[in-house]
């Protein structure tokens, strides 16, 4: 197995496990967890293209990732920022009990 | 126990933090305990509870003799032992009907103002280790105090637990050398305060912790029956010393100071500026210390007995407020004995003050009411 | 290459390289066994991370000493001077006192993270004091991407100090760490943002380089360090405030406030797991210092002409011991903040002071250097600073207090 | 390579752990650990830049975040999760199963044919910087102006709307 | 003192540059450390075992029994009144009089405790004891090992002679020996009054006699 595999093979098990943990999972801020799983599996992707991949002068990779890590950054910061207001008025992050539109 | 509702709308019980401060920790100021209940960090709710010093004064001082419970009321409040002695040997004094000697008037004017100085300058101290400064402003508070305390030591034999007031008097006269001593101390106290004030008042930090926390609206300090520099610092006129005179300070002339919002800040600063007083009276009782007896020589010593009545005799201390009731039904200890202790009552409005606040503003409220928990739970 | 350097350097015993040594003599001793090529540079990097964590550790029992010695002379008294002469035994008694003491873990504890916690906390610390310049010739570790390398390594402070407080099972140790982790999280932008400054002018995240970059004197005395520009000053007030509050020091000393939370994350530890903490927060300190050393005072150089000849690495560590006064000076001075007026004060001021660093230091950069470049930077910097100045006394400063006097 | 290996292992079970623990904390502090593997990861394989921004990023600011707003929320539904467990398992993996299947199978079928490099292709910081405001301005402003938005929002949307001026020392 | 200082009250100006008030008290506390390695008056601190601070005259902490002479029995002064006992406020004195075989009073203590783990050295007892017997000692190095046999002073530890009292406060102890001294000869001198008086009544008495018996001698012989 090249070490490109490998890394694909982790990448994939990963966003697979955030997936399961977006479906799975009923508090809001661990939906989240799942997703910055399933985030960083893609990061390794293209750092693992890039490293094992064709020669990649323009650094698309890295590049790439960089902004994926900012995008997740700020993902994360507003994702939790509008839990924590849910949270205020409901005092609850079960996404099960949010079902009503009218807080 | 005042108990009341959460202030915060919609948020359950299970998301309240309920913390109890004390009665182990830094800055409770003894033996205090606050039941907090945070919501996050803000206080919804603060349940004093005290006791834990209990030591069942009054009881005993109903058993025991007159003079036997003066070296009790040294342990009342023991930053300021000497206007305790004086408070308690007022209302024996009003009870029995004894006379004081003009110098022993004088000595007790000098020695309570000098108690004055002693428990402010701890309590700048105290509160700024309570905004956790790292104990220097208590160290510089704590090394004038202890000239101070020299100077209690060298006229009462002991640095804290006086016992010096009698009824009808002093103890003992004062040591030669001792008047010029205090006036030294009198000076040099001054540049002390101006230096105290240029390390603390201008301070940003100290300023931003200390306005607009823990005010109260005054029709409320007064229904609390909150007094001494909590109430003036409200802004409310209301000095025993002037408004009910007792001993000879209608000889001196002061000023009281008077703050306006009563903030943390104005209980500070009040506290300044009635140092600064204090020093005032200090230099006139000084310049006017009459000699002639310390003790009245008709005075009673041994099988000291009160007749028939009651009375009830307060003096200005330092915290405010400080009175005796006494019941005597012509034995030689008291029917009835009972202290209104100042820092007790004061800390009466300790939950409204802090509702709303953050945690750290309550250690804050809680030092700037100045309470000694030996007088809170005596 | 190396080992080259190592058979032909005469100077090999001079001071400069004193701190090197024990690096050199393994390296040389291992090529004299004839080890592989790779094996020597281990060894070599083995002794000189002994060598940085020994002089720390000894600067860390120093320090415990000199602090309370400080502290006390600040507040009138003399301090600990029992133990040996003048005290100077005194961190050995404590050493002593920690390791005897029972080592408490509360019942309601997450054993594997309450133990964890305390060793962690050392860590970024000792890593992050590998990557800094002490001497010209000596830098334990040099990395191209030491200051990035630095940073993200202190990531690892926050985390350890949640789990501290979370897995101690009590109250006051979550209240703790949830203002540890929000003072930090906040006060990590202004440290980032004002080293920043000093990154655009250098064109590196080399330490070695940034202080290399700082070498000789302006007019012939000023020493060229980043700390004597407009954008420099400001930038290093703000990284010197941020570090204060990054390294849980007084007047940010909010996480473990003592007066208010007994002693925040590290309340429930006892014994060598609080020797631990005590350690790391030392080490955390000598490590921010040295790297405000090294972005903003121009490192181990040298502060006047002429004085070249003192070994650098005596530099460094002379600023790092004036430095670390100031951080004493401070804590025996000023009262603690409240958490709400600790984050205004970073968004508010430090964060838009940092902000404003980067223009003034690139205007800097690209106008030369001169004259010019002082004339467009200063305003840039004075204005904003007047605005906050007119904001703090709008509303942050108090309104002047008359006191009145009674009437009668 | 076996390096390598391990130290997919070990990402496997951070992950796994941050997935499945019932305890939320306990969760948020395994995806912090996994995501520092991920960290160790980049730096292991050459990518040394983005190894230490994906630590400061990841493990310094959002793993802390996630674990600050647990510790604000402070959620007391492990017993319900852990009963929950058998249902959810059954339905995640029905879910999820497929979606791996189809990687797994696609990863296969490309690793064979894949090229391997040998060397470790070096980022300069330079060029990094350089490609990054030239070629990418525009990305990079958007992110910016993104960032900025995202700033304020969170402040915004973070306020407490409970707490009043009368309450606040703040004048 | 500036008097000026003293009137206008201590508060800010209008206007501050943001860090002044923080840089003025840096000022403060930099001056207390540069100061408290040459300024006496900022380091008070005694090296206590070392070096003492003087001990005030006045000074008291718990009492002791006073005895005149060289003999600590003989020469005690106390009478056991038990006017301490019953006037001490914690009540940690222990007073039993000793009697003779008769059951009459020797007016000495038997026993004389004094439980300093509950005095709260208030001098109550010295002041209201009518003998000049008891007096506050100022002695305080008294910490011991054994908590309640060595807290307990019996009359072996309690009673010090007058030269130590002399020694420890001379004011009082030369005002009281004067006192003694002065009622000791008054007594003297009441007692060869009395012994006088009584000598001369004998005489006068003898004499009364002598005459009667010479009168009546004188009778008889008339």
């Amino acid at each position: 197995m090249t070490p490109l595999a490998l890394l694909l093979t982790l990448s994939s098990v990963v966003f697979v496990l955030g997936l399961f943990a977006v479906l799975v999972r009923r508090n809001a801020i661990l939906i989240l967890v799942g997703i910055e799983l399933m985030l960083n599996a893609g990061n390794l992707n293209f750092i693992a293209f890039w490293r094992y991949g064709p020669p990649d002068p323009e650094l698309t990779g890295p590049i790439f990732v960089l902004f994926a890590i900012a995008i997740a950054a700020a993902e994360a910061a507003v994702g939790l920022a509008i839990i924590l207001m849910v949270f205020r008025h409901t005092r609850s992050t079960d996404l099960n009990k949010l079902d009503s539109l009218h807080g | 126990m005042i108990c009341r509702a959460p202030t915060l709308e919609g948020s359950d019980e299970d998301q309240l933090l309920r913390v109890s401060l004390g009665p182990q920790h830094p800055s409770t100021h003894g033996v205090f305990r606050m039941n907090v209940v945070l919501d996050g960090e803000t206080v919804v709710r603060l349940k004093p509870v005290f006791g834990y010093l209990h030591r069942n004064h009054e009881k005993i001082a109903e058993g025991t003799s007159y003079l036997a419970s003066m070296p009790y009321t040294d342990r009342l409040d023991y930053i300021c032992p000497l206007s305790n002695n004086w408070a308690y040997a007022l209302a024996v004094e009003r009870l029995a009907g004894v006379e004081v000697p003009e110098r022993a008037e004088y000595m007790r004017v000098i020695l309570a103002e000098l108690t004055r100085l002693i428990n402010h300058t701890a309590f700048l101290g105290f509160i700024l280790g309570d905004m956790g400064a790292w104990g220097s402003a208590l160290m510089y508070a704590f090394r004038e105090r202890e000239k101070i305390l020299d100077l209690f030591e060298d006229l009462t034999g002991a640095r804290m637990m006086a016992n010096f007031m009698r009824f009808g008097g002093c103890r003992n006269d004062l040591p030669t050398g001792w008047a010029e001593r205090v006036s030294v101390i009198v000076n040099d106290y001054g540049p002390f305060l101006d230096e105290m004030e240029k390390f603390l008042v201008g301070n940003e930090i100290l300023l931003s912790r200390s306005q607009d926390v823990g005010q109260l609206p005054k029709e409320q300090l007064l229904n609390g029956g909150i007094t001494g520099p909590m109430l003036r610092a409200a802004g409310v006129n209301y000095d025993l010393r002037k408004a009910d005179p007792y001993g000879i300070y209608e000889r001196f002339e002061f000023r009281i100071p008077l703050g306006e919002k009563g903030d943390c800040y104005d209980r500070i600063m009040i506290r300044f500026l009635e140092m600064r007083e204090s020093l005032k009276i200090l230099r006139q009782a000084l310049a006017q210390l009459p000699e002639g007896d310390y003790i009245h020589p008709k005075a009673k010593l041994r099988n000291f007995k009160a007749p028939v009545g009651e009375v009830y005799s307060r003096i200005e201390g330092p915290k405010g407020e400080l009175g005796f009731y006494l019941i005597s039904d012509g034995a030689t200890n008291p029917y009835r004995y009972r202290v209104r202790p100042p820092s007790f009552v004061n800390l009466t409005l300790l939950e409204d003050m802090c509702l709303g606040l953050d945690l750290a503003d309550v250690i804050i409220i809680l030092g700037s009411i100045d309470i000694v928990l030996g007088e809170v739970d005596r | 290459m190396m080992l080259a350097a190592i058979q032909t350097d005469e100077s090999l015993w001079s001071l400069e390289w004193l701190p090197r040594l024990p690096q050199r003599l393994v390296e040389m001793l291992l090529h004299k066994l004839g080890a592989s090529e790779w094996f020597v540079d281990f060894g070599g990097l083995l002794a000189a991370a002994v060598t940085v964590v020994a002089v720390f550790l000894g600067a860390f029992a120093l320090l415990s000493l000199i602090e309370r010695k400080t502290l006390a002379r600040v507040q009138n008294r003399i301090g600990p001077n029992r133990a040996g002469w003048f005290g100077i035994l005194q961190p050995v008694a404590d050493g002593i006192k920690m390791l005897t003491k029972e080592d408490i873990v509360p019942a309601r504890a997450e054993k594997l993270l309450h133990l964890l916690a305390p060793i962690l906390i050392g860590l970024p610390a000792i890593l992050a004091l590998g990557v800094i310049p002490y001497g010209r010739e000596w830098t334990p570790v040099s990395l191209d991407l030491g200051l990035l390398f630095f940073f993200s390594i202190g990531a690892l402070t926050e985390v350890s100090v949640f789990m501290a407080g979370w897995a101690s099972g009590s109250k006051f140790p979550m209240l703790g760490a949830m203002r540890a982790i929000s003072q930090m999280v906040s006060y990590e932008l202004p440290l980032l943002l004002s080293a920043l400054g000093v990154v655009m002018v250098t064109g590196s995240l080399s330490l070695p380089e940034i202080v290399a970059r700082q070498e000789g004197y302006h007019l012939g005395f000023l020493p060229a360090w980043n700390l004597l520009t407009p954008w420099g000053l400001v930038g290093g007030l703000v990284f010197f405030i941020a570090a204060l509050a990054e390294s849980n020091r007084s007047p940010f000393d909010l996480p473990e406030g003592e007066s208010e939370i007994v002693a925040g994350h590290m309340t429930e530890y006892s014994g060598f797991k609080y020797a631990l903490f005590f350690m790391g927060e030392y080490l955390g300190l000598f490590a921010i210092s040295g790297l405000g050393i090294t972005l903003f005072l121009g490192g181990w150089q040298a502060p006047l002409p002429g004085l070249e000849f003192v070994p650098s690495w005596i530099w460094f560590f002379g600023k790092l011991a004036l430095v670390i006064f100031l951080f004493l000076w401070i804590r025996a001075t000023f009262p603690r903040l409240r958490i709400d007026q600790l984050m205004r004060f970073a968004w508010l001021c430090l964060i838009p002071m940092a902000l404003l660093t980067l223009p003034a230091a690139a205007i800097w950069h690209f106008t030369g250097r001169g004259f010019l470049s002082w004339v467009v930077t200063v305003p840039l910097l004075m204005i904003p600073w007047g605005i906050l100045t007119v904001i703090f006394n709008k509303r942050l400063a108090p309104a002047t207090r008359t006191y009145r006097f009674a009437d009668s | 390579m076996i390096a390598l290996f391990l130290l997919t292992i070990l990402v496997l079970l951070a992950a796994l752990g941050a997935v499945w623990n019932a305890r939320p904390v306990h969760a948020a502090l395994l995806l912090a650990l996994a995501l520092a593997l991920h960290a160790v990861l980049y730096l292991m394989i050459g990518a040394h830049f983005i190894g230490l921004v994906q630590f400061m990023v990841y493990v310094g600011a959002v793993a802390v975040l996630i674990v600050f707003s647990l510790l604000i929320t402070r959620p007391r539904d492990e017993e319900e999760e852990i009963a929950r467990r058998p249902r959810t398992l059954g339905v995640g993996l029905l879910c999820t199963l497929p979606v791996l299947g189809v990687l797994l199978h696609a990863v296969s079928r490309f690793a064979d044919t894949g090229p391997v490099a040998t060397d470790a292709p070096a980022i300069s910081l330079e060029r990094l910087g350089t490609i990054l405001y030239t070629t990418h301005a525009p990305a990079v402003l958007a992110v910016a102006v993104l960032l900025t938005a995202v700033m304020i929002g969170a402040a915004l949307f973070a306020r407490e709307p409970g707490k009043k001026s009368s309450v606040s020392p703040d004048p | 003192m500036n008097q000026d200082k003293m009137e206008t009250p201590a508060a800010p100006a209008r206007w501050t540059w943001p860090g002044l008030g923080l840089l003025q008290g840096l000022a403060v506390s930099g001056k207390n450390f540069v100061q408290s390695f040459y300024k006496k008056e900022r380091m008070t601190t005694v090296q206590y075992p070392e070096e003492r601070a003087p001990i005030s005259p006045n000074f008291r902490n718990f009492p002791f029994l006073c005895y005149d002479g060289d003999d600590p029995k003989a020469g005690l002064r106390c009478t056991a009144c038990t006017i301490c006992e019953k006037e001490c406020p914690p009540q940690c004195i222990y007073i039993v009089l000793d009697r003779d075989e008769n059951g009459k009073s020797l007016k000495r203590p038997k026993v004389f405790d004094i439980d300093i783990s509950v005095c709260m050295n208030c001098g109550i007892c010295a002041e209201v004891c009518p003998f000049d017997s008891i007096y506050m000692d100022g002695e305080y190095e008294l910490s011991t090992d054994d908590r309640f046999g060595g807290l307990m002073l019996g009359l072996d530890r309690l009673s010090k002679s007058a030269d130590y009292h002399m020694k420890l406060r001379p004011e009082q102890a030369t005002e009281v020996m004067e006192r003694r001294k002065a009622e000791e000869e008054k007594k003297a001198a009441a007692a060869a009054a009395k012994a006088a008086k009584a000598k001369a009544d004998q005489e006068a008495k003898e004499k009364a006699a002598a005459e009667a018996g010479a009168s009546g001698e004188k009778g008889d012989e008339a």
